[in-house]
């Protein structure tokens, strides 16, 4: 990890920081939002050189709260507002990034990243190879993105082929609180740029983590890597639900529901779609000998459609049906009022598993 | 003033007032402002305008005409506040307190010219002319904006900031080229100025020479970014002499020089004298949206401040000074606001019929292979759900 | 097709057109360059409302001298420069297409079209939608593509997927001359925006072909349709070569080459990538039974990645293999002294043929 | 001028100087130029300068330095030009009549500082210190950019236009935040300007008050567009105001003029003073590139004016005059731009040894099972190749 002399103020210690965490963590169940609120805490305290900036991140904490409370624990200079202007943030990050630091950067919603695409394209990705790794550019891009919270046009994009299909980035996507928590962590500690892609519907969504002792394990290097590591959300034999993201829990819905009716689903939640873990997908399919992809991005020349290819070439003679895919449709995203329609429901996802050409 | 400046265009305008190509592009050293908060007229010399900026008063059924559809803006804004309250609206970002910029960037245009309005400009929007259920077509969730962009000349409300001043520009040259002289008037806020495309759009239109006025909405924030964040500029109306346009600051609350500020500036683009830049100084008297909450980044009394300068009062006590509110005008007045109002809650309560096949209807000319296939998917979904 | 009241000046009747294009084509094979140019012309020559715009495609005829001679013949109000900022070229585009025009714009390279990238995922692709129809944008957005003529850094990425990935966009990328000259004027006309990619290999490439004859064909609706119409560059049994724009030349010379060995290889050459032809590519490989994508991007969620997820899911029960792909590395484009490597060649196009699991 | 600005920090500056914040702002009246074109002095009174416009002579030793890097950069442009014509080199876009401007944009700097060049400023590069053939690596067709941008703090040359002013940016940012007092020098063209990066970096730098030059070398030129067609503003130092930071003008022929005012320039961003934009008033003698056809689209006419403003015999005639320029030093002088020519020559006839594989190194910090496997099945075809 690059560390830098710097004066930037620390304004808190670890201890107070630790205390004020454990406080939140210790005896209720934690929102996703939290777990991401929280590791960029962490972070800012863990490692000087740390900054996080983009639009209304700072007095506000953005308009997710995501950033909420770090301007005042933090200081101005580790957490701050800039110009209205998504190239610009982009961009400044680079040149940041260049100088020895580590910036997190918010896009405020997902299609308002594309006025940084020729930032992200021709920089954040390709810095580092045009140096001769001279100069990598850790910095996270944090993206809050798809659909499933009413938004209206331009803020429930699924984006995340774009920068998939652009070498020299990561791409993560975090599914449950503890990942959110531990994946965050490892994109900011990460020598590469990363395009960290939070599903907002899951901001609100709750579950029984501990904090405190999922940042001691981090920092002490005990928790489990999660980039290149998928993970087997739910075990099942007959066919594989490969997905992540907002669609993992809908996934494990359509995996009970078809449980009830006696067929068994694995779902598999990829975390990180580059680099992507061949060998945990290839390990189910071979095993289930069905698959289906499931994503809410539209699907044509998508992250789904990198999945099929890759499992009918790795397990094409496991398979007893073609790789089927449930994804958006080829449309722009129809907010808020249609929306429903175009997300792959968990009754889209058992139409589709019964396609699957089971024997009679 | 600079005398290496090749501001060719500029120098022939400027000559008009005789005045320096530099002085025509720099904003007047004060800003416009005609009425005082209490809504008493400026003396001349107190009213912002100098040679070069001269801007003679606006008549009295301009006037009228303009406050009308003021007195219906802040109706309206606060009868969608209300919708969204009781839930009958997915959200709405209200121009509370900037009604008179919006009255004015639409009234100034005359038949044929086009507006460009963002997500706040509703009031402006719907002074334009376009029916009020229409304007209020994407708020409530809907797929789509609800109106017909070529049969009222107004643009989509625009979301991604900034982007469509680059669409009034295209609009602008479209019809230069056809030899039209259409007018264009394209919106946009402080913050938005930051975004490049504010810039390629500005460039562009001065570098054709085209009838557009940008017309900036300086409420002081930013969704929570005040602008001491967004710019350190003396002025966003300063920006203009870096493209050699002519640039003007305006009281934002002050409907009397905003009508006055916008019909000149129509008038010297359509008379082929470029673009221009006008900055109208007012405030974001709510929330951002009804998501938002303005108690985290701002005081109370700078809220409390603002009211002091409310648009509304101050023209109407003017007015009533002027003799020109009489019973009847006011009365007449209120009912077309009431009438509108009434049009938006009646409207709101009936829900949205919408087919969800129609999804796939828009998004080419004819539908390709592909998304007749998805359309059946999810025509079959629907009938199996019915049946 | 849009009609508009023009004060444009049209500068030249149809006869002297048609003269100078006679003078051109008639007894000398013909670039793909010069297609794309008269393309152009006679599409100013039919339509009042095309008009054309760029960085130097006025006075210098562009970089690539696709537009030569357009402004001296049509006028600088058809065919101009514009200042350098392609968000503005873009932007300024789907203004005058709301306006009646319609426009055809050039992005000098490539990767010089990423600052626009908002203006057209925002925009060009979304307001035909957004207005339930009423605001088509017929526009097309003419992008020079791909490797093989030793350009440096950000002049030779293949970023059609960006814009695959986009519902509302149409994609066109032609592969002979013929197809550069229909295919253009097929997008002009187009009521759709269309993202035009031209392989800039090819623009020296010559065909003994008859513009003159083609446009009268066309001019007559008596060509051909080519968009979602896959052309079938040669016939063959055994496997399937499945491509686009500059790939298709290296297939047909793999094709050959496997002739000589024995091997009957078919080649498909895509055309229009939105729309998609399904049909004919299915009907292929249900033919041969085995497939292979061929494309110059980097492969990860790419568009070779969406025929091969379409192929298999199609044609799997036909399938002999699993459908492979040949596409360039997941890594910036490594231009100039490097990219042979890069780019899909015969040998590794033979080399994946083998690998297709042909029975002793 | 503008009474109502609210221009903070320049209020502060220029008080300093006893102006107005917009005087210090715009650019003095006329361009600053302190050599006429045969090399002699101007009168004071003639240099373009002014009340917070100051600019004092450069020391003679400055000057020589100065002097030396010129003509050598002006043998590596030709002797570039040279090995591009023998095949030796992939493209060169020289600087060839440019290279006051380049040689001021380097040395201007101190130990720390960091330089932000384009594909154009090999001239820049080489004098902040880069080695040439490191300096040539990318024109030679390699897939890297050739050194190490934090051994030289000079960032890599920028091919996409306008974008590097915002890493400029950023660097200057961090080093702030970090309590340094480094200075960065963006450089860009006239046709970059247009782009929407431009108003981005300009706006943050001012923003956050960074010591950031921008240095725009106005060539005259972006490829065959003429600036007429860039731009209507009255200078592109006139943008400045608009960002709420100071904007000049300077002759970029006249290396006494560009080592004066970048000098001082780089002095008031180390104080504090916030970013300065300087617009150098050159041209681009040659064509674009070597793949490009200048005579498509300007007069030898215009071309040969210039000829007769040649930045390189200007500063020698004078230095001449003032007796500097002796047989030793001269000798000197020359056999450095000798010495740098000959390491070019020797370099670019010797081939650059590129192995395929490396090109899977350096992609992310370390390989992905998916950059092992593409490079294991490269591997593969090499050896089977070599075979
Ligand atoms: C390109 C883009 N980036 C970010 C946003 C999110 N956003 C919506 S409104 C807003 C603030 C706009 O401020 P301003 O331009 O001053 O207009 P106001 O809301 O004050 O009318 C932001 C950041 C957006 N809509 N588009
Ligand atoms: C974003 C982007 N668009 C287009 C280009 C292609 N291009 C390279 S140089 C150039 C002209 C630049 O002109 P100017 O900024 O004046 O610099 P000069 O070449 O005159 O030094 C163009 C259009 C590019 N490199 N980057
Ligand atoms: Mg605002
Ligand atoms: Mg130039």
């Amino acid at each position: 990890m690059t560390t830098t002399t710097s004066r930037v103020n620390p304004n808190v210690s670890d201890a107070t920081a630790r205390a004020a965490a454990k406080a939140a963590t210790e005896n209720q169940p934690v929102t996703f939002g939290k777990a991401l609120n929280t590791a960029l805490a962490d972070a800012l305290t863990a490692e000087q050189s740390v900054v996080i900036f983009g639009e209304d991140v700072g007095t506000l904490g953005g308009v997710f709260r995501i950033t909420d409370g770090l301007t005042a624990r933090f200081g101005n200079e580790r957490c701050f507002d800039t110009p209205l202007a998504e190239s610009g943030i982009v961009g400044m990050a680079v040149g940041m990034a260049m100088n020895g630091m580590r910036p997190v950067i918010e896009m405020q919603f997902d299609a308002f990243a594309y006025p940084a695409f020729e930032q992200i394209a021709s920089h954040v990705a390709k810095m580092r190879n045009r140096t001769q790794g001279r100069l990598p550019l850790p910095m996270v891009i944090r993206i809050p993105y798809a659909g499933g919270v009413g938004g209206v046009e331009h803020h429930c994009d699924s984006s995340e082929a774009y920068y998939a299909h652009t070498p020299g980035l990561k791409v993560f996507t975090p599914a449950t609180v503890a990942d959110a928590y531990l994946m965050l962590r490892e994109a900011i500690d990460s020598e590469d740029p990363v395009v960290f892609f939070e599903p907002k519907k899951l901001y609100w969504s709750k579950e029984q983590v501990n904090l405190e002792e999922l940042a001691a394990q981090y920092e002490a290097g005990k928790a489990a890597e999660t980039e290149g590591k998928a993970r087997i959300a739910r075990a099942g034999s007959d066919a594989t639900l490969i997905t992540y993201g907002p669609s993992v829990s809908t996934c494990m819905q359509a995996a009970k529901v078809a449980a009830e009716e006696g067929i068994s689903l694995e779902v598999i939640d990829i975390r990180t779609i580059v680099p992507f873990d061949d060998e945990s997908v290839a390990a189910s399919v071979r095993k289930t000998g069905r698959a289906i992809v499931v994503a809410e991005a539209q699907g044509f020349a998508s992250v789904a459609s990198e999945i099929v290819a890759r499992v009918q070439e790795r397990c094409f003679h496991s398979l007893a049906a073609p790789v089927l895919r449930v994804t958006g449709f080829d449309i722009p995203f129809p907010a808020p009022t249609l929306e429903k329609y175009n997300l792959p429901s968990v009754e889209r996802i058992l139409d589709t598993v019964d396609q699957l050409q089971w024997e009679a | 003033m600079s005398t290496d400046a090749h501001a060719g265009r500029m120098t022939e305008v400027s000559d008009k007032f005789g005045i320096t190509p530099e002085d025509y592009m720099l904003p007047a050293r004060h800003m416009i402002n005609l009425l005082d908060p209490d809504g008493t007229l400026r003396p001349q010399d107190k009213q912002g305008t100098e040679p070069g900026h001269e801007y003679p008063l606006p008549s009295p059924a301009r006037l009228m005409e303009a406050y009308s559809a003021l007195v219906t803006g802040r109706r309206v804004n606060d009868q969608n506040s209300a919708l969204v309250r009781q839930g009958r609206m997915a959200v709405y970002p209200s121009s509370h307190g900037q009604e008179a910029c919006q009255v004015a960037a639409a009234l100034c245009l005359e038949e044929g010219d086009w507006l460009f309005p963002t997500y706040r400009d509703t009031v402006a929007v719907l002074t334009k002319g376009v029916a009020p259920m229409e304007v209020m077509t994407s708020f409530r969730g809907e797929w789509h904006c609800g109106y017909d962009p070529k049969a009222y000349n107004c643009a989509p409300m625009a979301t991604p900031l900034t982007t469509q001043l680059l669409h009034a520009v295209g609009v602008a040259h479209a019809a230069k080229l056809r030899g039209e002289d259409t007018v264009v008037v394209a919106m946009c806020g402080d913050g938005a100025t930051s975004e490049g495309d504010f810039h390629e759009a500005l460039n562009f239109a001065a570098v054709f020479n085209l009838p557009v006025i940008f017309f900036v909405q300086n409420n002081k924030y930013a969704i929570s970014v005040p602008f001491s964040q967004q710019s350190a500029a003396p002025s966003l109306a300063h920006k203009a002499v870096g493209y050699g346009m002519a640039g003007e600051r305006v009281d934002g609350n002050d409907l009397m020089a905003l009508m006055a500020v916008m019909t000149r500036a129509v008038r010297l683009a359509r008379e082929g004298n470029g673009p221009l830049l006008v900055e109208a100084h007012t405030y974001r008297m709510q929330a951002h949206t009804n998501a938002d909450d303005d108690k985290r980044y701002r005081e109370d009394a700078e809220v409390a401040e603002w009211k002091a300068k409310d648009p509304v009062i101050r023209i109407q006590s003017y007015l009533d000074d002027a003799g020109l509110l009489t019973e009847q005008a006011t009365a007449e007045i209120t009912e077309k606001a009431e009438a509108v109002a009434k049009t938006l809650r009646d409207g709101m309560n009936q829900d949205a019929d919408t087919d969800p096949r129609e999804l796939f209807e828009h998004v080419y000319s004819s539908k390709t292979p592909q998304m007749a296939e998805q359309q059946a998917m999810l025509a079959d979904e629907l009938a199996r759900e019915e049946a």
